[in-house]
């Protein structure tokens, strides 16, 4: 019968319309700055650079204890080349004991960067990752959307709080790596003294 | 001047420039915009005619504007369906080009 | 008291107007009426934008707009001044002056519509005897606003918005005429106040409104349909389609006259319903003969934005129609429908009193619709959609 | 005579005007709805209403439409670049002139009989309605068929043949 799927269609407009005001169900919406919906672990909005609050260098300050070496190994595989990196002179003990560079610039333009994650896929450090931060709009269209190394820098503790489970595996991850350091440091030593002393005997 | 005269010199007025769109322009459509002058030209005359005539109650005038109104209104729709075709066929609606009766 | 109740506009002009000399009164009174429509209808537009936002926002599970102001009641004030700061833009290619009289002219014929509108008892502007012709005539005239708009842009998509909303307004302009001609055969008169007091008596306290008889109620839901089409309302606002045409024929339009556009077409809306109100729904009369104790334009106006809500409720829940399906619609089953009803009604009218022309009457009418429908549904071939790639 | 017939006189003769002088068609459809309007208003100032009415419904809602309908559809809605009269355009002119001539003498020879004013007609739309199906049902009823016969041949004239146009690309 012409017009019976009209009819349907108003009845369930009509009970979302009136439904509004009684249940919770048809009335999905939140109210943004002031209500939040809490962001979904696996949610990335634009990359940060980790550093260890206490770290190897006994210092707690961000610059100190940020695990990227300036390999640039993001940089390259950075599909829209947001990435700019410019790598140390001198060089500093990485968190697993060996001396290793440092970035001495590490920008994102985050007006360019385009989320895909890839930076993070690729960096053998464990020292760039997904932030969830999005409020990010500002009055100045280049400069403030160029993010310097400083503005980059979250602490580990940060990353926990935004990406526990992810957060957990990589910590563990790490520390498993930092022992198999230290054994290799421990065997080669012992290795040294070995044919130290089958030098002397 | 009497007010019928007025309007009869206006309704001439009409008619005239009708007529003379009609038989200048080159354009069809324009040549039926002006045959619609003068049809509205002579509506004119029928209604003063009825209004100042001895007889209005007798609706003769206004009939006839009525009528001539809804004739109008059939000669535009053919005209213009004429006018269409023509364009399609010919490609123009120059009536100057169209000096031809070969297809 | 209650008769002042009822009253008090047509006697606060009385009030105000006989402060004047005894010669201006006629055009002063005149003049108050037009200034209290051309206040009140805006009014109503700028409430309406807000109720129709918010209805519409609950249909789909929003909230609807709701930060300026308490409850976001002043948003169309933010909007309005929005629209009245922003920068009138005039494409290089447009015809000025074309461009320019548009908007004034569908404002100004939309408006001229309400000068026969009975909105109380006793509350009409002039009581025409050709009102219902008169109407019709202004409303014939907005098309022309309509397409004046989409040419003088010299832009493609608001010449072919104009096009597409000329040719949906002039197809749906005859089952309009047809299913208001209804009314006429039976009232015997075009004054809107005769159709009104037509049908304004009561058996066993419920009206005489002409939408409950048979060839009242199909020539309502004709009305129904031929109204929305010819306001451009959804779900036949295919003059409008964004994801096509942009906006259509107001396109090129912005600040100001974009807002006069806005309001004409709300404002239209106004106007038709409210003619269909005093068609069918009985005017400013009372559901209820107990119930006449209520001022007449609060009848009025309530049934206006009722109908008002239903057509906010239709564009939450249809979605927009083809060109073609829109013209089939039109002229295969809305047409002959109305044409039917027309014969429907001279035989109600002939045949006397009595349940007989009830049963006969809704019996012809049942039986077409029902017949036209299967045809229009056979019609509509549903299949798997085949896509073509520009290549 | 009004001032207000002398303002609607000079509307609607400049309406004409201009829908026969200007050179872009649009312009002269729209100016010719001046014209249509200044009729219409001319009929209200003879106490026709229905008739004034019936103009503005039929001229300026659907005459002027399809006026409009048919330049955009033979492309003429651009303003030409040659000449927009015809090379006989002297001839039509003077025949013109002469026909103003000849009625406008007609007229004023004749205004000293002519009626001075009457008291208006009190015609209402039922008396109109009335004499439609009473005195003039057979006009009604022609106008009717012929209304309809139009209809029909606007739609085959117009319609796009295209069995006949697919064979000729055929070939």
């Amino acid at each position: 019968m012409l017009g019976e799927g009209i009819i349907k269609g108003m009845v369930e407009t009509a009970k979302n319309f009136f439904g509004s005001y009684f249940s919770a169900e048809r009335l999905t919406t939140v109210e943004y700055p002031e209500q939040r919906i809490a962001p979904y672990e696996a949610a990335r909005v634009f990359p940060f650079l980790v550093f260890d609050s206490k770290n190897h260098a006994g210092g707690t300050d961000w610059e100190s204890g940020l695990r990227c070496v300036a390999c640039q190994i993001c940089e390259k595989e950075c599909p829209p080349k947001c990435i700019f990196i410019e790598k140390s002179k001198d060089k500093k003990p990485d968190a697993l004991g060996r001396l290793q560079f440092y970035p001495a610039r590490f920008d994102i333009d985050i007006s360019v960067c385009m989320s895909c994650q890839i930076c993070v896929e690729v960096c053998p450090f464990e020292a760039i990752k997904m932030d969830t931060e999005f409020e990010l709009s500002t009055e100045d269209r280049f400069g403030g959307l160029l993010l310097d190394r400083k503005q980059l820098a979250k602490s580990n503790q940060y990353y926990h709080q935004i990406h526990p489970a992810e957060a957990t595996g990589v910590d563990a991850k790490l520390a498993a790596e930092k022992i198999k350091a230290h054994a290799k440091v421990k065997i080669t030593d012992e290795a040294k003294t070995a044919a130290i002393a089958g030098a002397g005997a | 001047m009497t007010p019928l005269a007025g309007y009869l010199l206006v309704a001439a007025l009409l008619f005239s420039i009708g007529l003379a769109g009609a038989l200048t322009r080159r354009n069809a459509i324009l040549v039926l915009i002006g045959i619609e002058l003068m049809l509205n030209a002579a509506n004119l005359n029928l209604i003063a005619f009825w209004r100042y005539g001895p007889h209005p109650e007798a609706l003769t005038g206004m009939m006839f504007a009525i009528f001539s109104i809804a004739v109008a209104a059939a000669e535009a729709a053919v005209g213009l369906g004429l006018v269409i075709q023509i364009h399609r066929h010919a490609k123009t609606t120059d009536l100057d080009q169209m000096n031809r009766m070969k297809g | 008291m209650i008769d002042t109740c009822d009253q008090i506009f047509v006697l606060l002009q009385h009030w105000l107007v006989s402060f004047l000399p005894a010669a201006w009164q006629t055009a002063a009174g005149v003049l108050l009426s037009v200034a209290a429509i051309v206040c009140l209808f805006p009014a109503l537009f700028a409430l309406t934008t807000v109720f129709e936002r918010k209805g519409l926002a609950r249909i789909q599970n929003r909230l609807g707009p709701n930060r300026v102001g308490p409850f976001g009641f002043f948003q169309p004030i933010a909007d309005g001044i929005k629209s009245l700061t922003k920068e009138d833009i005039v494409p290089l290619s447009a015809d000025a002056a074309v461009h320019f009289l548009a908007p004034v002219l569908l404002v100004v014929t939309v408006f001229m519509g309400f000068a026969v509108l009975p909105m109380g008892r006793n509350m009409v502007l002039v009581d025409l005897d050709a009102g219902l012709l008169f109407y019709f005539a202004m409303g014939a005239s907005s098309e022309l606003a309509v397409f004046m708009a989409g040419w003088s842009s010299r832009n493609k998509y608001s010449l072919l918005g104009a096009m597409r909303a000329v040719a949906q307004m002039i197809s749906y302009e005859v089952p309009l005429l047809l299913s208001s001609v209804v009314v006429v055969m039976i009232t015997g008169s075009l004054s809107l106040t005769k159709i009104v007091e037509a049908q304004n008596h009561y058996t066993w306290g419920l009206p005489h409104w002409y939408i409950f008889t048979p060839w009242g109620f199909a020539g309502f839901l004709m009305y129904a349909i031929a109204t929305t089409a010819e306001t451009n309302r959804s779900p036949f606002d295919l003059p409008e389609g964004e994801s096509e045409l942009v906006a259509g024929y107001h396109t090129e339009y912005s600040g100001f006259k974009f807002a006069l556009f806005f309001l004409g077409e709300y404002v239209a809306m106004f106007s038709i319903s409210g003619l269909g109100t005093t068609l069918f729904l009985g005017g400013w009369s009372a559901p209820f003969s107990f119930l006449t104790w209520v001022p007449s334009w609060i009848w009025f106006f309530s049934k206006l934005m009722l109908s008002i809500f239903v057509f906010i409720w239709m564009r939450g829940t249809l979605p927009r129609l083809r060109q073609d399906q829109l013209m089939n619609f039109a002229w295969k089953f809305v047409l002959p429908m109305c044409l039917l009803n027309l014969m429907v009604a001279g035989l109600w009218r002939f045949m006397g009193d009595g349940w007989l022309r009830w049963v006969v009457c809704s019996a012809i009418l049942l039986l077409a619709y029902v017949g036209l429908g299967l045809g229009e549904m056979r019609r509509q071939r549903l299949g798997p959609r085949s896509y073509r790639y520009a290549e | 005579m009004s001032i207000v017939f002398y303002i609607l006189a000079a509307l609607t003769v400049a309406g004409g005007l201009a829908a026969m002088l200007l050179r872009n068609t649009v312009h002269c459809a729209l100016a010719l709805t001046v014209a249509f309007a200044g009729l219409a208003l001319l009929f209200l100032n003879l106490d026709a209403q229905f008739a004034g009415f019936a103009q503005i419904l039929v001229y300026i809602g659907a005459v002027a439409i399809l006026v409009v309908f048919a330049i955009l559809l033979t492309r003429g809605s651009e303003t030409p670049k040659e000449g927009v009269y015809s090379r006989s355009w002297l001839a039509g002119l003077a025949i013109a002139a002469a026909v103003f001539a000849v009625l406008g003498w007609a007229v004023l020879q004749s205004a000293r009989v002519l009626p001075h004013e009457t008291a208006v007609p009190a015609v209402t739309v039922q008396q109109i309605g009335v004499a439609l199906v009473g005195r003039y049902v057979l006009p009604l009823e022609i106008v009717a068929v012929l209304l309809t016969s139009a209809l029909i041949g606007a739609v085959i004239i117009a319609i796009h043949e295209k069995v006949g146009h697919e064979k000729e690309e055929h070939k």
